[in-house]
């Protein structure tokens, strides 16, 4: 445990971590010092004055509470009338030059310079002369937009980009109140974190040129999920919501902070990925080319997988933990071999040492604690000889060519859990037993294990019109002994040792479980 | 704070008010005058003869909604949400998107309200930051034999006109 | 003020000439680290050119090993950079208080009216061109002028009618 | 029995079935017109055929066309549908039935046969009344219970207990009736009301028994389910009580039980305290002996009144608003002219019996008869305009009020006035 020390807030003790400056040290006891220009994963700049807090008996008597360290019997005043007056004031010098065009501006609802004019200032301006005018609707590059007159000159995205990424395409140029972000002409915005810009940009001076005016920020409905572009497992909020009469669609990505896997931020490959869980999806169950209840595909599947003498199963590596032990209950069960194969998932030397990693699986990891096969040979040499073929949403067309899952399931009766047509390649799936359109990760909850041994749960929030079930009911329905999500939970337990004490999915820490060296690296 | 309350004497204490029956047949003989005068003569009937004697719509009435243009003929509207934000009815549909003719950034693609949803509040006038939508068109009948029918769409909104002149809806903006 | 950060570019490479470059290299012995050297460098642009272009703050960056837009940064922070073309005869008046009450405004329509040069322009032949400046600290003698880099003091009309017949 | 037996018996059964029902029309016309003149509206004034609407009488034929060719629904969580089917039919029915023993005319004498101007010639009389009115209830509750409907089972349960609380007043009150009548028969009490006291108070039931007239009349208010009375229905808080579940015919069926049900008991009211058939100060005899007169004074009347009648309609049957070449005058002569037509009909045959006629034959028995019949509508007309000048003027009582009512008010001064009454009847031997 990190050392408390104490400390006064206007006259109240409060008890706080050492080594923090005083806006995150409080923060955590949920005292809010207002900020602009400080960031935790940027540091202190100490540019926007707005964090300046009153130290009682202290030299100097005003600081920024973003540099200052929380020191024991420390007294701060934030409520001082000096205080609130230099509050007022920063607020006021911001509104100076600012179009306020909340209206149409994207980051309303969840902007601070809004926030804290409802909470420091709430005047009406007193400024007669002509507002300084910007330029608008700047390309910056990366699907980046930049509004200048919305800018307060906080340094946030410069700072980011010449910090994480270190391309420093922005910069701070001109003074005074001509002072604007800009990049160098002929080098916008061109790296694959660039859109974290946006995020943390505290006003609406970037907004994301994907998201530019698709929905207002109050309309989303957040889910916590898991990023399943790569087997980094970046902590993202998922931003859907469900219009009056339409289907609930994801509008963006949003990092969510978790220091041990991704920090605050995420890429933005990783960011495009809502697109796939919107569009082009799956929405039919088919059986011998006709579309048919689900449970007419079931009982028929479950018919054939007796009477075949070699059944194979196909799993996707980015399945939740409890999907896998659904798919190898079942195997269990029936007799068949389960195969993770999967290798087309990993893109050689695409990933870089932040957060994009060359494995585009999930849960690799987790297939690997399972103890799932995943060679190339294992799967070959079982696909020749299984005469009843069952995918549990793997993209088999990332790692096979169309003609080689042609020759695989040439006599084979294939039953194809999707959620994307094109799975097993078009020719492949006109020729498929049956098919059935499976949920996607943002539409159930679940565990999954990222490349460092971090088991993470995710939620899905996001509610179709059209019902689709998902592996572990898929499993289920085809007669796996866990019928549900807790029933599967408990079987992973079984497997996985250190997931024991957690009585649901849901009981596991915000931050992740760090499974041991042993249980992970397998 | 003591607030100056005017203390009414109280009804119905009397013995002959609590026999009631006197007071019945005072408010029967009352009735038994309207009756007997309307019967006479009927011509004093409190009674508009509707669809052939039309009201008179003041500058307030809410009525069908009209979006409002620029005076070039652009919409005024840049789709911040905020009709559909208030509407508590949910009957405001908008999609969003960029604008090209140099006026702002943003405008509707789509701009749908749902009439037969609508309850006329007033709330999306009220809510709106720009003037771009108000309920002053004076239509107030409006009736259709199916439900797709009650949606109006962006092109109609803007192409209706206000009922009223400006002096005359600005004045009872004022009133409220 | 007007708007410094649209950047001018001439559409040809910038290099620094011989003599430039060899005391660009002395000069980045004598700093702790290269990227000190962002305003040295931009010095021996301008008096290489006489303003500083767009080709020439990506060359400067590329040189020092950072980021084009720190440069850019500084090139448009500090005014004394310029970053447009100028005339021969580069005119800097001084425009803030004691200047101005002492009569600089006489000076700038002067300009004005004879060369047609207005603050932020050169003349059609490049030869002169004008600024209004922050105080040039010669306040006990104003208006001052300064020109490429030389100071003229307590001027008036016609010192400024003689001085520019100097120049002819 | 002869033809003319058969004849009769006919005439009174579809008179005692088909006149309630006719009055059907009459009995919602009014009420929404009175409705509308008591609030200063104008009630319905535009359903018309060919620019006729008569009076409003139109707008009762198109609800009627309307709820008869409206879906019949049956809800699917009717458990009872028997039942639920049979409850309307119960409500009407009984209605309809309870007019049957109320004398219309004094017994007429035809060919020296008396015949006994009711639909069912039987002594009965008012406990036929008591006992059918009390049967009309198992309508209301059968249609509440088997709608399986919380505000339907409330209403119906409303409904019980107001009859049983109001049959005991209203049996009461019969009962000090009774003891000064001396009779139950209802044609023995209309005719001991055509007598007359001093020679010139009708000897009315009103005017012997004014606080058993009070105590039977709010009864009978409440037995109809009237407002104030109309706690089964109460819109405001069980939505429409009993015949919530109910639509189409089988809601116009209710519908219409009420309103014959308030015939009915007007009724009775007007054959109890109101002197029934009786034409005041002219009781039968009187008027069979003097035919001549009395068709003479009638040829005087009806052109008078018809003249005033016509400028009554001239001055309100016309448009409210500017109209070129008003249609509704153009209506109101058609009016106008088709009643002077009828006039002059009655006048012809009035001129007959002037002409031709004898006292106490047939024809003078005949026109007494008739003249009788319609002094007896035109009362039952004026207590229906109560019933509806009540319901439009006093407000719902809430449902304590009303038991209390009942109970601690009514009961105690029934039984007190049979007390009264009976002193009195004994005193006077």
């Amino acid at each position: 445990m990190t050392e408390m020390i104490k400390l006064f807030v206007n006259g109240e003790e409060v008890e706080v971590e050492s080594g923090k400056n005083l806006i995150d040290a409080l923060e955590k006891v949920g005292i809010e010092i207002p900020h602009f220009c400080y960031h935790p994963a940027l540091g202190a700049d100490g540019n926007c004055r707005m964090c300046l807090v009153g130290i009682e008996d202290g030299r100097p008597p005003v600081v920024p509470a973003c540099k200052t360290l929380a020191k024991e019997g420390m007294k701060v005043l934030l409520d001082a009338d000096n205080i609130k007056k230099i509050q007022h004031d920063v607020m006021e010098l911001e509104f100076i030059n600012h179009p306020t065009d909340c209206p149409i501006c994207d980051q309303a609802g969840e902007c601070k310079l809004q926030d804290y004019y409802m909470k420091y200032e709430g005047t009406e301006s007193r400024m007669w002369v002509p507002q300084v005018t910007k330029r608008k609707m700047q390309d910056f590059g990366g699907g980046v937009i930049h509004d200048q007159e919305r800018c307060v000159a906080c340094g946030r995205c410069v700072r980011f980009l010449r910090q994480i990424t270190r391309t420093g395409e922005l910069g701070l140029v001109n003074r005074g109140d001509d002072c604007r972000v800009e990049f160098f002409p002929g080098r916008p915005i061109n790296n694959r974190y660039g859109l974290n810009v946006v995020d943390l940009c505290p006003v609406g001076a970037l907004t994301s040129a994907d998201f530019r005016f698709k929905q207002r920020a109050w309309f989303l409905k957040r889910a916590e999920s898991i990023c399943h572009g790569c087997s980094k497992g970046c902590n993202i909020m998922v931003d859907h919501n469900k219009e009056k009469y339409e289907d609930d669609i994801i509008y963006r990505l949003r990092p969510r902070q978790n220091e041990q896997v991704n920090g605050w931020f995420m890429c933005d490959e990783g960011r495009m990925t809502y697109k796939l869980e919107n569009d082009n999806r799956l929405e039919e169950c088919t059986l011998a080319g006709a579309v048919r209840p689900l449970a007419d595909i079931f009982a028929d599947a479950e018919r054939r997988i007796e009477r075949a003498t070699k059944v194979l199963f196909l799993v996707s590596p980015s399945a939740s933990l409890e999907q896998l032990a659904a798919v190898q209950a079942l195997a269990e069960k029936t007799g068949a071999t389960v195969s993770a194969f999967s290798d087309g998932y990993i893109v050689k030397d695409d990933g870089d040492d932040f957060l994009i990693k060359d494995d585009k699986a999930a849960n690799r990891a987790g297939v690997d604690l399972l103890g799932i096969a995943k060679s190339r040979t294992h799967f070959d040499n079982m696909a020749k000889e299984a005469d009843v073929f069952i995918n549990f949403g793997n993209d088999l067309s990332r790692s096979l060519s169309e003609e080689q899952i042609g020759r695989l399931f040439s006599d084979t009766w294939v039953l194809n859990g999707a959620t994307h047509p094109g799975q097993l390649g078009a020719v492949m799936e006109k020729k498929v037993g049956s098919s059935i359109a499976l949920r996607s990760w943002s539409e159930y909850h679940g565990v999954v294990v990222n490349c460092d041994g971090i088991a993470q749960k995710f939620v899905g929030g996001v509610m179709k019109n059209v019902e689709r079930p998902d592996i572990v009911e898929m499993a289920a329905g085809l007669g796996s002994p866990a019928t549900g999500t807790a029933a599967a939970w408990a079987l992973v337990q079984k497997k996985i040792p250190a997931l024991a004490e957690f009585g649901g999915f849901l009981e596991l820490p915000a931050e992740g479980v760090k499974l041991t060296d042993n249980e992970a690296g397998k | 704070m003591a607030a100056k309350v005017k203390q009414l004497p109280s009804r119905g204490g009397t013995p002959a008010e609590k026999v009631y029956l006197i007071e019945i047949f005072k408010g029967m003989a009352i009735t038994l005058k309207h009756f007997l005068r309307n019967l006479w003569d009927n011509s004093n009937l409190y009674v508009r003869h509707y669809p052939e004697v039309q009201p008179d719509i003041p500058a307030r009435w809410r009525g069908r909604h009209r979006l409002l243009t620029h005076p070039d003929g652009t919409p005024k509207c840049v789709a911040c949400f905020m009709c559909q934000t208030n509407c508590p009815a949910d009957c405001i549909m908008i999609k969003a998107g960029t604008r090209i003719d140099g006026v702002t950034e943003k405008m509707p693609v789509s701009f749908t309200i749902d009439l037969a949803e609508c309850i006329y509040c007033g709330y999306c006038v009220e809510a709106c930051p720009e003037d771009a939508i108000r309920m002053d068109t004076g239509i107030y009948a409006f009736t259709s034999s199916n439900r797709e029918e009650m949606k109006i769409g962006m092109t109609e909104m803007l192409s209706l006109k206000g009922g009223f002149p400006e002096e005359e809806y600005q004045k009872g903006l004022e009133g409220e | 003020m007007s708007d410094r950060s649209k950047l001018i570019a001439t559409g040809k490479p910038f290099k620094f000439d011989k003599k430039r470059d060899t005391e660009f290299e002395q000069l980045v012995k004598r700093y702790p680290s290269r990227e000190s050297m962002v305003l040295p460098a931009l010095w021996l642009v301008q008096e290489q050119e006489s303003w500083v272009c767009q080709e020439a703050i990506g060359y400067i960056a590329d040189r020092i090993g950072t980021f084009a837009s720190k440069v850019y940064e500084v090139a448009t922070f500090y005014s004394m950079f310029n970053l447009h073309p100028v005339g021969k005869y580069h005119i800097c008046v001084c425009r803030t208080l004691s200047c101005w009450l002492r009569g600089k405004q006489d000076i700038v329509n002067y300009f004005r009216d004879e060369l047609n040069l207005t603050p932020g322009k050169a003349t059609e032949d490049k030869k002169f061109s004008l600024e209004e400046v922050e105080c040039l600290g010669h306040c006990g003698s104003a208006p001052v002028l300064q020109i490429n880099g030389e100071f003229y003091e307590n001027m008036d009309v016609d010192k400024v009618k003689k001085l520019l017949a100097t120049f002819k | 029995m002869t033809n003319l037996d058969i004849i009769m018996v006919i005439v009174r059964v579809s008179i005692s079935a088909f006149v309630p029902l006719c009055f059907l029309a009459v009995c919602v016309t009014m009420e929404r017109r009175v409705a509308g003149f008591i609030q200063d509206r104008s009630g319905p004034n535009r359903a018309g055929i060919c620019g006729i609407r008569a009076g409003g009488l139109v707008q009762n034929l198109a609800d009627g066309l309307k709820l008869a060719f409206k879906e019949d629904i049956i809800s699917e969580h009717v458990e009872h549908k028997f039942l639920y089917v049979l409850a309307p039919i119960i409500s009407m029915a009984a209605a309809i039935i309870s007019f049957a023993l109320v004398p219309f005319a004094d017994t007429l004498v035809l060919d020296g046969k008396s015949y006994v101007m009711q639909g069912i010639p039987w002594d009965t009389g008012i406990l036929w009344f008591l006992a059918i009115t009390g049967f009309s209830v198992y309508g209301i509750i059968l249609a509440g219970w088997s709608s399986t409907n919380k505000y339907s089972l409330l209403g119906a349960l409303r409904s019980a207990s107001q009859v049983i609380s109001y049959e005991i007043p209203m049996g009461l009150a019969v009962i000090s009736l009774l003891i000064v009548y001396g009779s139950i028969n209802l044609s023995d009490i209309a005719r001991f009301q055509g007598q007359t006291w001093l020679g010139f108070i009708p000897m009315w039931g009103i005017l012997l028994q004014p606080l058993a007239a009070v105590i039977f009349i709010v009864a009978a208010f409440a037995e109809c389910n009237r407002t104030p009375f109309d706690l089964a229905e109460g819109e405001s808080e069980l939505v429409a009580g009993f015949h919530l579940e109910y639509s189409a015919m089988k809601f116009a069926v209710f519908f219409m039980g009420e309103y014959v049900a308030m015939f009915a008991s007007s009724a009775v009211i007007v054959t109890l305290f109101f002197g029934g058939y009786n034409i005041p100060f002219f009781d039968t005899d009187f008027l069979i002996r003097n035919i001549k007169p009395v068709a003479f004074v009638l040829l005087v009347i009806l052109p008078v009144f018809m003249f005033y009648f016509a400028k009554w309609i001239r001055r309100n049957n016309r448009s409210q608003y500017l109209r070129e070449n008003d249609p509704r005058k153009a209506e109101a002569t058609i009016y106008i002219r088709c009643f002077w037509i009828l006039i002059a009909i009655i006048e012809v045959f009035l001129l007959a019996i002037l002409a031709f006629a004898q006292p106490d034959t047939a024809a003078a028995h005949l026109l007494v008869a008739l003249m009788q019949i319609c002094t007896f509508l035109i009362k039952v007309t004026l207590m229906l305009f109560v019933y509806v000048w009540v319901r439009w003027t006093i407000p719902r009582f809430r449902y304590d009020q009303l038991q209390m009512l009942g109970w601690q008010k009514l009961l105690p001064l029934a039984l007190l006035n049979i007390f009264v009454t009976g002193a009195i009847v004994v005193a006077l031997g």
